[in-house]
C-alpha cells in the first residue's frame, strides 16, 4: 500500500500527483520504485475525488480500527 | 476567642461557661462544622459511632441552647436554624462531601415503632414469611399486604408496600413488623448540614451521584480521544485508532480508484463481484443470466 | 466538564486528585474555580476506578459520548 | 492523554491554547512537561474546531457493527 | 494525516520509523514539516505495535470502504 | 458471469451495450459465446440504469465483507 | 473497475490472465488501454486467488443485494 499512502500524503501538501513526485516519496522512503506501478497509481487516480475517497472512509473510522471487536 | 464573644458568655453559669468554650474549640479547630440528627439512637450505639469516627470526624452532643450560643459566636449562624430535636455538632477536616457519604454508610437498620413516622416507604416482601398457619395471616392482610397461606406456611404473594414515607406506624403495623424482622428505619448520625470553609451545604448538596461523574469521566476521556484523533495528535492511545483511520483511507481511496495493488485485489475482486450480483438483481429475464446469479 | 478533565491529568501524572491539586490545575488554566464542585469532584471521585471509566470510553467512545450528566 | 485534557480545560475556560498556557496548566499537575509535545499538540489543534472535534466519533467499533447489520 | 501516512510506508519499506526517515519522507513529499509532530509521533509510536494496528485495520476490509455508510 | 462482466467493462469504457460490442469482449476474453443469451441480456439491461446498481454495491461489498465479520 | 472486470471475465473463460489476454479483451471493449494498468494488475493478482475472493463475497450475497435494496 505504501503507494497509495505516496499518493495521500502528495494529496495532503497539495502537490501534483504525478510519477516524478510519486517517486521521490518512495525513494526517500527506502522503497525500491516500480516504475510500472507508479504509472498504474496515476491512471488509476486520474479521474477519482481523494478527498472524497478518504472522507467516505471517514465515515467508519473505527469500522476498521474496531473490526476485530465487531467481529465478537 | 473574640471579646464580643467573651462578653456573651459572661452571664453563663461555670459550667455553661466551659462547656461553650468546649464547643467553641471544637468548632475552631475543625474546617467544617455541621449539625447531625441523633434520634433513635441508642446511647451505647452513639458511642460507637463516635469511636468510628475518631479521627475523621469529631461529634460533640450538648444542650441546644448551649450549641446555639456556641454557633452564634463562632460565626456558624446559618447552622442555628438546623439545632432542634435531637442533634449534635459534628466537626471535620475532611470534604463535607464524604463526611456525608461516610454518615450515610454507617447508618444501620432498626426497628420502627407504633407512633412513628415513616422514613421511607415500608415494605413487606414477597415470599415465605415462616410463620405457620394461623390469625397472622389475617394480621398481614389487615395492614394491607397481599398474604395467604400456602404449601403449610403463611406466604405474601408479592412486594406489598404496606405504608408510605411520611405515614404514621400503627399498632398493627409494628406488630407485624416485630414479628417478621423488618428493620425499615435507618438509624445514625443524620447530617442535617454542614458549612464548609464559608459554605452552607444541605443533604441534598451533598448527595452526589457518583455513576454520573463516573459517566462524566468516561465522557471527558471519550472527547478527549475524539478530539486527538481528528486532530491527529499522536499519543499511545491515539496511535493505533490514526493508523487504523490512515490505513482506512487508503483502502478506500484504493477501492475506488480500483488500484492495482496486492493488498487491495481481494477487496477489487469482491467489490466487482457484488457489483457484478447488484446488476444482476436488476434484470428480470432468466434467459440473460447464468444460473448462479438466478434466485 | 474542565473540572473532569483536571482530574483526568492528575490521574495520568499519577497525583493524588484532592482539593488542593485540583484547585492548582484549574487555577493555572483560567479557570474560575468553585470550590464546592472541586470538592464534590473530588468525594465522588473516591468511588469511581478513573482508569477503568477511561478504557470503557475508548472502546464505545460514541455511547459515552451522551453521558455529561454533572460535571458539564 | 494529559496534553489533550490541558488543551480541553483551556478551550473550556476560554484561554489560548498556547505553547505558555498548557505548560502551565501541565505543570500544575505535577506533569513532567515536553515542549516538543507541547508544541506539536498546539500546531495539531492549529485548524482544529475543538468543540465540533471532541464530539465526532473517532473510533465507534460498534458502528462497523451496525453497518453491516443494516447492510444485511 | 501525512505524518502517519509516511509512518506506514516507512512501516512497509522497512525502513526505521524514526525522525530523520519521516522528516525525509514528507519533505520530499513538499510537506512543510514541524519537528515537534515528528516527534511526537515518533515518541508515540515507540509504545505501539504498528504491524498489528495494520492488521487489526485490515481485520475490516470492506467496512473502510463505506460499510458504515451503508448502515447510517 | 462472464456477460455480466462485459456489460460492466462497456459500461465504463461509455461503449453501447449492443450485442455486437458484448460479443466481441467475450470472443476477445476467450468464451464461447452464446447468442440468445447475449440477446436476453441487451434486452435486460434495457431499462436498468447500471450506474446505479454499480454504485450500490460500492457500498455493499464492504457490507458483505463485513457482515461475516460482524455475525460472527 | 474495468481492469478488474476483464480479469474477472478471464477467470471465468479460464484464460490466463495476461497482459495480453487483458489487453485483448479491454481493447475489444473499447478501452483505452494504459500499459502500466495492465502490468500492475496482472502483478497484483499473482499471489491472489480470485475464486476464494469472490467465494467471501458471495458468502454474504444477501448483505450485498441487501444493500443495494436498502439504498433503493
Amino acid at each position: 500500500m505504501e503507494y497509495v499512502y505516496a499518493a495521500l500524503i502528495l494529496n495532503e501538501s497539495g502537490e501534483e500527483i504525478n510519477e516524478d513526485n510519486l517517486t521521490d516519496v518512495l525513494d526517500a522512503a527506502g522503497v525500491d520504485v516500480e516504475e510500472s506501478r507508479v504509472k498504474a497509481l496515476v491512471a488509476a487516480l486520474e479521474d477519482v475525488d481523494i478527498d472524497e475517497a478518504v472522507e467516505e472512509a471517514a465515515a467508519a473510522p473505527a469500522a476498521a480500527a474496531g473490526g476485530a471487536a465487531a467481529g465478537g | 476567642m473574640s471579646a464580643e464573644a467573651e462578653r456573651k458568655t459572661e452571664n453563663l453559669p461555670q459550667w455553661k461557661k466551659e462547656e461553650v468554650e468546649e464547643l467553641a474549640d471544637l468548632l475552631e479547630d475543625y474546617e467544617s462544622v455541621g449539625i447531625v440528627g441523633l434520634t433513635g439512637i441508642p446511647s451505647k450505639q452513639l458511642q460507637d459511632m463516635r469511636r468510628d469516627l475518631y479521627g475523621t470526624a469529631e461529634v460533640r452532643v450538648s444542650r441546644n441552647t448551649l450549641q446555639v450560643r456556641a454557633l452564634e459566636d463562632a460565626g456558624y449562624e446559618d447552622l442555628v436554624e438546623h439545632v432542634e430535636g435531637h442533634v449534635g455538632l459534628v466537626a471535620t477536616n475532611d470534604n463535607p462531601f464524604t463526611l456525608y457519604k461516610e454518615l450515610e454508610a454507617s447508618k444501620t437498620p432498626a426497628p420502627i415503632n407504633e407512633g412513628e413516622v415513616a422514613p421511607n416507604d415500608i415494605v413487606i416482601p414477597e415470599g415465605d414469611t415462616g410463620v405457620d398457619p394461623g390469625p397472622f395471616v389475617g394480621e398481614l392482610q389487615g395492614i394491607g399486604a397481599n398474604a395467604r397461606i400456602e404449601d403449610g406456611s403463611i406466604q405474601v404473594m408479592e412486594d406489598s408496600t404496606v405504608l408510605e414515607a411520611g405515614g404514621e406506624v400503627s399498632a398493627d403495623l409494628a406488630n407485624v413488623l416485630n414479628e417478621l424482622g423488618i428493620e425499615p428505619k435507618e438509624v445514625g448520625l443524620d447530617l442535617r448540614a454542614v458549612v464548609a470553609e464559608g459554605v452552607l451545604f444541605d443533604p441534598e448538596d451533598l448527595d452526589i451521584d457518583v455513576e454520573a461523574y463516573e459517566s462524566d469521566v468516561a465522557t471527558a476521556a471519550a472527547r478527549a480521544r475524539n478530539l486527538a484523533v481528528n486532530a491527529e495528535y499522536p499519543t499511545a492511545s491515539t496511535v493505533p485508532t490514526l493508523v487504523a483511520k490512515a490505513t482506512g483511507e487508503a483502502k478506500s481511496l484504493g477501492l475506488q480508484a480500483a488500484i492495482e495493488d496486492e493488498e487491495l485485489m481481494p477487496d477489487l475482486v469482491s467489490k466487482a463481484d457484488a457489483q457484478l450480483r447488484a446488476l444482476a438483481a436488476q434484470i428480470d429475464d432468466e434467459e440473460a443470466l447464468p444460473d448462479e446469479l438466478q434466485d
